[in-house]
């Protein structure tokens, strides 16, 4: 199926994951998700794959995490309310060690909020929304070929660091139809020999667990999952960039807004501005370091998200303030015009320009 | 004299008032309210006996019955 | 060239698919194409409209703000859009349900009949069909007629049967405004 | 002239219904409002509002109000009556909402015997969402996840919530209704206000089960709905009164 | 002389059992291991740990274990068994664990008709966290949340689970069942076992339910306990067969 | 009752809710946070409050929601994969501006992980577990008798903004017995105009919601609450401070391992060292001006917590990294003690002196 | 003959097996085992008659009966 | 002057309200006081311990991992905490139940046999209070004996019948040490 589709950003996901040989999909309908699972549900029975109506979102993650430690390639999906009722599983997952694949398509919040696009839940994803230290991959495409790209890469990523993977994008994305090619790759399944899949030929039971009654072994533990994430910080940063080389003003942005801030960046350029776009494709982890080497090559920063600022901390971190960080956010499923940022950047190399 | 009275703009035009009614006597305009539905309404008051039916069958509340 | 488009109506007039169908014949023409639905309150009983964008260049955010074509199925529609419509844009108007006229000077106005065109050709429902062909033809043809003939084969590749009327509907619609 | 034979009740605002034509989330409004009309307890009634189609109770709903979130009503509710133990606290929840997500809440709302009153909107389906399947959804129904029909082998046959919960010893009255004809929409206002008149009087937990159509997701007409929940759902799920646990 | 009348099941490691002196969990253990052992599919089988004091099955089991988090075994089980549709997959959970807050699950995985099998420990109390009242708590027990006995109006009346289960269509067997004497511990293991055979023979959800004792959060001596179980809770969740929805 | 009393860090904080006219609690049982509920349970009923056992923890919070919605004061607790699980109904409590209590006696994580001591929520509490953009006040205690002064000043937070707060201990503060004065202060119910309670001698019904359809009106919404947020960080920013004026390096730690940094830092004054304490109270609003002060006047921080370093980006961001960030930490359950701090202090100073 | 074996470190004196036994040849010893629990033994392995009622009241595995 | 202790046993011996005593007294005098549980996995069945703390200045860490003074009720708490001792130290054993010496000579032990002096005072159970008598009268009195005595008053002022026999239990306690 190399041919080029129309698809929507949710069922490219959908295929894509069928491409990576998931064969397992655990979900409950939300808005504006909701087509992924519709997709599955057609999908699956054609290709012997199990589709799965959860009675809830927490039913479905701990369902994942069922089948992720009885070996399967196994993914869920929802949008915000849905994952933070997922925190608890999502805790679990990653202190057992699960590779799985969580897709959170944002809507507006907090609380029931709205149905619209955002990207107020960047907290929840890169910081963790459960309890205890753990990290999920965390991986944001901007457009519908991405969406189904990096879902295969998650599912790579989930087997490479027995870690889970959270594929976050926005209403939009979700629902916008765009050209997506879906290329088949040959899926190998790899063999798992932790998994809990009854004993068969070995002899020493497999567990699958977080428990750690003894708080030294529970530290073990948690150094071990230390190592790997840094061990993922040094090999999985993700991002691109777009003339930033001899930017004074470099925009950061990720998922839909950044392509709205692309179009803001060229209508700059042509007023002759000097303006780049750098897009953390990795929220987690976030490609820090490259960040701060353009800190020191540019004049100052933009950060614009659909929040009221949350990546714009871990432009800070990674830019150790050295350089001014502005901010434009919209709320609410609210979306920025091109031509609002557009504003916004030459409100800040006026300013600029003035202090020169 | 009993009177069913539509609030047109209110109406889907469901059709379920017009099954609900013993006297055949509401109908689907053809005309579009603003909703761009087909509204309700009665084409013989005369012939209303009150029994309220149409009403308790309205989904969306559009009649009230006038004595 | 970048065609920024809203295409709005009740829900059931079929925008949203006539909306696909524009994109994917874009899609098979080459271009940078973007179809997004509204999917909000409005969706249940209310209006449904979807922006569809067709450019040379790579899409920024697929949801119009400031269109350069609008396709009004209804009144309602007419009124919210009317003011999205940027300088010079083109305006497809459904005359067989919007009785009013725009008061804008800096755009075109085209009224197309188009359920009464569709009953005409015995099907009401083709009344989309009708304004998708008008506007392609308003707009000096972003994609070539043939090419959402193609697309609409691909889309409904399980109902062969309705192909050649839908055709005559898209037809219809460009030669209302060809004359 | 001026007086009515039938007329809106105070316990409606004046907001027009967001539901799809033919819809009978309408009706049940209708006569909960009625109900609470006839037993004078507009101003000491807390509805509490799910989250499904009905999510805008609170615009329909002419008392005060509290949306909850999805599936967890009676939680909120219990919350609510706790506080509050003289008012007339009532959640209003779908199939989704109840039997799904909120099943574990309104078992142990059953089984505290909570003073309040559940009003369960089992139209098969996932009305809000776009028509997916449902713990309700009939077998072989087609919904949007269950595209072949709902297959027993791998989801399971429908969940009967009022049949279950009458096992729970702190359910007072559990009944299923239905507003497909005049006669069934006496009888289920009926049920609807000995709910309410249970709770008040201090009983304990009361469901009143409401068979409804979802013309929308169905894929039919208002009449065909109708038609189809008499022929199918009404068949698999009986009508009356299931548990009435009063000396009375 | 070697050989052994009465031996240590291939089913469970050597692991010493953590419990507190007389608990009944040890017991349960035991005859699971056992059944496991005389169906031969030790090396097919996967049990889902709960949170409650079995937290720790997957020291005790000598066969691949997943541990779930709290309450929800069942949805865990079905993930597994989806995945290995050929393998035995049982869930080991408590009362708080299964009827509190994992309730819903446990109804679901009945309503799917869920081919796994589900080992439910009813001691009337949260045993792991210090003796918290449970669902299944009796009127007027005292526990450490119910100091003054469970108070009915407040916080209530016991969830019979095996009652409320056999309403479910998908459920194909549910007994409850005790292990206070010979004759009950003799009906417990067929019990147990015919649940694990259903499942081999991929029919639907079976659950068992384990009155059991909790000596030290009821403040008793095992012994004690043993006779406090007979003599409260028995009359309480009467034994038996609750249905057995085979043609057989 | 002004008499001192020999009370656990979770009894405390049950008797000082009851002092602050607390009468409505709903909580489920989980180690090491259960005291305080069973202290409810035994309370409450003697002085006609409400205790309630919920069937879960997301049935607490609902619980919570729906009492705080008619206007109660009310609180819940649990420990960290029960606050996981709270995470869709905290954010509806501040999507809907609920006032409310909500109490983490944290344990190691992530996963079942154990029911030791630990500060690993600590993003969890202040970057928000659930969806959307929303701010807990979080308050910090370090002792028992802090555990019921901040409880009381919860209450009054939580109605003074209508927010929800969160105290956030450990399982040590919550487990250990400290001597406790709670004394008795008149509690004025306040009048919550907007309760759902029944209409009444109201004509208009009073609507709980978190839900704007329309994005315009909930971004309105959300600008709202961040103006609300921006409010508290100016107003309600608490800290502690010790030998700080003059120390040329600060150690940053809160709660528990607080008290193990100040021992730390006498055994090094007593060599002479200038070290100084700086104690975050309100995690957030984070003290971030001060801490900037700070920055400008000592050499270096060293911050110590029971995590792989969370809190550390907090002070990262307020000191705008002008100075080191040293950290320490320990994970799982374990404590550090006194002179293991110690040694870190020296072996930064040592370091410094070298580099002079 | 049968004989009951007591593992007696993982006993933990619940005294259940004492009372399973119709022989009552089961008592409970003076001495803690290091677990500090007064362990189970068989006070007269000539009476064992083998019914193995001890080994399945015990709720700690600790008897493996031998014949 | 900082007092810190662990008090082990099994559980059932009694360690916990030993602390509690020790710690309620040390607040009464007006020092700074401490008590933390262990609440381990070792609880069920297992041992049991607790960190109590009495000091002049104020409290950091309020579990004890160098300690001053330990109490071994049984002999896997004298194994587990004999190594927490620090260098001149008090270790209190319950001889009754623990046949082993330690082998570090740069501690000073207290052979107490508690169950056995309490079983002559007629409750076995009170083993807990001589040894805390012991405890005190071995660290030179922390607190006022007749301070531990006010505190068993408030903590048991429910069981008013206990006070004078565990009174004895104390008072046997600390005669064993002051001989
Ligand atoms: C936690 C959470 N999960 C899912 C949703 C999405 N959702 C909204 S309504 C709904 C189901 C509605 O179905 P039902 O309860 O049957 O009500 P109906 O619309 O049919 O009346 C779902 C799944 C949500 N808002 N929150
Ligand atoms: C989400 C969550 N909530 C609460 C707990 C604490 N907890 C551990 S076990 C348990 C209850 C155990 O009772 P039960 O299920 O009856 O098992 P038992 O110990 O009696 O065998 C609870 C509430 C937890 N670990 N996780
Ligand atoms: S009141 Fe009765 S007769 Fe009159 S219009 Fe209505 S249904 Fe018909
Ligand atoms: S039932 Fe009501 S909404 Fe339907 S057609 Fe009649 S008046 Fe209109
Ligand atoms: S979707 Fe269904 S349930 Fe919802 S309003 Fe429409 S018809 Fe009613
Ligand atoms: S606490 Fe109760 S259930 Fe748990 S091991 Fe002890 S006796 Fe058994
Ligand atoms: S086998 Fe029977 S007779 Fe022998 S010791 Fe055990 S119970 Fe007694
Ligand atoms: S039943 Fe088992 S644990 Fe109990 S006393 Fe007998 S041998 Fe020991
Ligand atoms: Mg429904
Ligand atoms: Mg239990």
């Amino acid at each position: 199926m190399s041919e080029t589709r129309l698809m929507k950003g949710n069922e490219a996901i959908g295929e894509a994951a069928i491409v990576a040989g998931c064969r397992y999909y655990f979900g409950y309908p939300i808005t504006p998700q909701t087509e992924l699972m519709e997709y599955m549900a057609k999908r699956m029975p054609q290709i012997e794959g199990v589709f799965l109506q959860a009675e809830s979102e927490i039913a479905a993650i701990n369902m994942v995490y069922g089948a992720a430690g009885a070996g399967a390639r196994v993914m869920t999906s929802s949008s915000s309310p849905g994952i933070s009722l997922k925190a608890e599983g999502i805790s679990y997952c990653a202190g057992a060690e699960l590779p799985c694949v969580i897709v959170n398509i944002m809507r507006g919040g907090p609380g029931l909020g709205s149905i619209q696009p955002s990207q107020a839940d960047y907290f929840q994803a890169t910081k963790g929304g459960g309890h205890g230290d753990y990290r999920n991959i965390v991986l944001a495409p901007n457009s519908v070929q991405e969406m189904a790209d990096l879902t295969m890469l998650s599912f790579d990523l989930a087997d490479t660091y027995r870690n889970p993977v959270m594929l976050l994008g926005d209403g939009a994305l979700g629902q916008m139809m765009e050209p997506v090619n879906l290329e088949e790759r040959p899926f190998v399944p790899q063999e798992k020999s932790w998994a809990a899949n009854g004993l068969g030929k070995r002899t020493k039971p497999n567990i699958i667990n977080s428990l750690y009654l003894k708080p030294e072994q529970l530290e073990a533990h948690n150094i071990h999952l230390q190592n790997k994430y840094q061990r993922i910080i040094k090999q999985e940063c993700r991002w691109e960039e777009f003339s930033v080389e001899d930017a004074e003003l470099i925009v950061v942005s990720y998922g839909i807004t950044s392509r709205i801030a692309r179009s803001a960046i060229e209508m700059a350029k042509r007023d002759g501005l000097k303006v780049g776009l750098f897009r953390p494709i990795s929220l987690w982890p976030f490609p820090s370091e490259r960040l701060l080497t353009l800190a020191k090559q540019t004049r100052a920063f933009l950060v614009t998200e659909l929040s009221a600022g949350q990546m714009i901390e871990d432009v800070r971190l990674a830019t150790r303030q050295i350089k001014p960080v502005h901010f434009y956010g919209r709320m609410g499923g609210m979306m920025p015009s091109s031509r609002e940022i557009y504003n916004q950047i030459n409100l800040i190399v006026r300013e600029k320009e003035a202090v020169k | 004299m009993p009177r069913p009275v539509f609030n047109q703009e209110r109406c889907k035009g469901c059709g379920l008032c017009v099954v609900a009614c013993k006297k055949n006597i509401i109908v689907i305009s053809d005309s579009l309210n603003s909703k761009g539905y087909h509204s309700a309404t009665c084409s013989d008051e005369s012939a209303c006996i009150g029994c309220i039916m149409c009403a308790k069958a309205c989904p969306d509340v559009v009649i009230e019955i006038y004595k | 060239m970048t065609h920024e488009m809203i295409l709005a109506g009740f829900g059931g007039q079929g925008v949203m698919v006539m909306g696909q169908l524009l994109t994917y014949a874009g899609m098979l023409e080459g271009a940078h194409v973007s179809w997004i639905p509204s999917y909000g309150p409005e969706m249940r009983g209310g209006t449904a409209n979807c922006s569809v964008i067709i450019s040379q260049e790579p899409i920024g955010s697929p949801i119009v703000t400031e269109a350069t074509a609008v396709v009004a199925m209804n009144l309602p529609s007419f009124e919210k859009f009317e003011s999205s419509l940027s300088s010079g844009g083109i305006l497809v108007l459904n005359s067989s349900l919007i009785d009013r006229q725009s008061k804008r000077d800096d755009i075109k106005t085209y009224n197309v009949p188009a359920n009464e065109i569709a009953n005409s050709l015995g099907d009401a429902r083709m009344a989309n069909m009708v304004a998708l062909g008008a506007l392609n033809a308003a707009l000096g043809y972003i994609v070539d007629t043939s090419r959402i003939m193609e697309a609409f084969k691909k889309i409904f590749a399980k109902k062969p049967g309705i192909i050649a009327s839908n055709e005559l509907a898209i037809l219809a619609g460009v030669k209302h405004i060809t004359g | 002239m001026n007086s009515k034979l039938y007329a809106r009740s105070e316990s409606l605002t004046d907001a027009p219904f967001h539901y799809c034509p033919g819809c009978q989330h309408g009706i049940v409004h209708r006569i909960i409002a009625e109900v609470i009309d006839e037993l004078g307890v507009r101003k000491q009634t807390i509805g509490i509002a799910p989250v499904g189609c009905s999510v805008l109770a609170y615009e329909y709903f002419n008392f005060d109000i509290v949306q909850a979130s999805h599936g967890r009503a009676p939680a909120v509710a219990t919350g609510v009556k706790r506080v509050c133990p003289d008012s007339t606290v009532f959640t209003y929840q779908g199939d989704g909402d109840l039997a799904s997500i909120g099943c574990a809440e309104v078992v142990h709302a059953a089984a505290r015997g909570e003073r309040i009153t559940t009003i369960f909107i089992n139209n098969a389906i996932y009305g809000m969402t776009g028509g997916q399947m449902a713990p309700t959804t009939l077998v072989d129904q087609v919904t949007t996840t269950s595209p072949y029909g709902r297959n027993v082998n791998q989801a399971g046959t429908p969940l009967c919530i009022s049949e279950m919960l009458s096992t729970i010893q702190g359910a007072r009255f559990i009944a299923r209704v239905a507003v497909n004809n005049p006669s069934n929409m006496a009888k289920a206002k009926a049920a609807i206000k000995k709910a309410f008149q249970l709770q008040n009087s201090g009983e304990g937990f009361c469901l009143v089960e409401v068979l409804s159509t979802c013309p929308t997701n169905w894929g039919m007409t208002p009449l065909e709905a109708v038609k189809w929940l008499e022929t199918n759902m009404i068949p698999q799920y009986p009508l009356g009164v299931f548990k009435d646990a009063g000396g009375e």
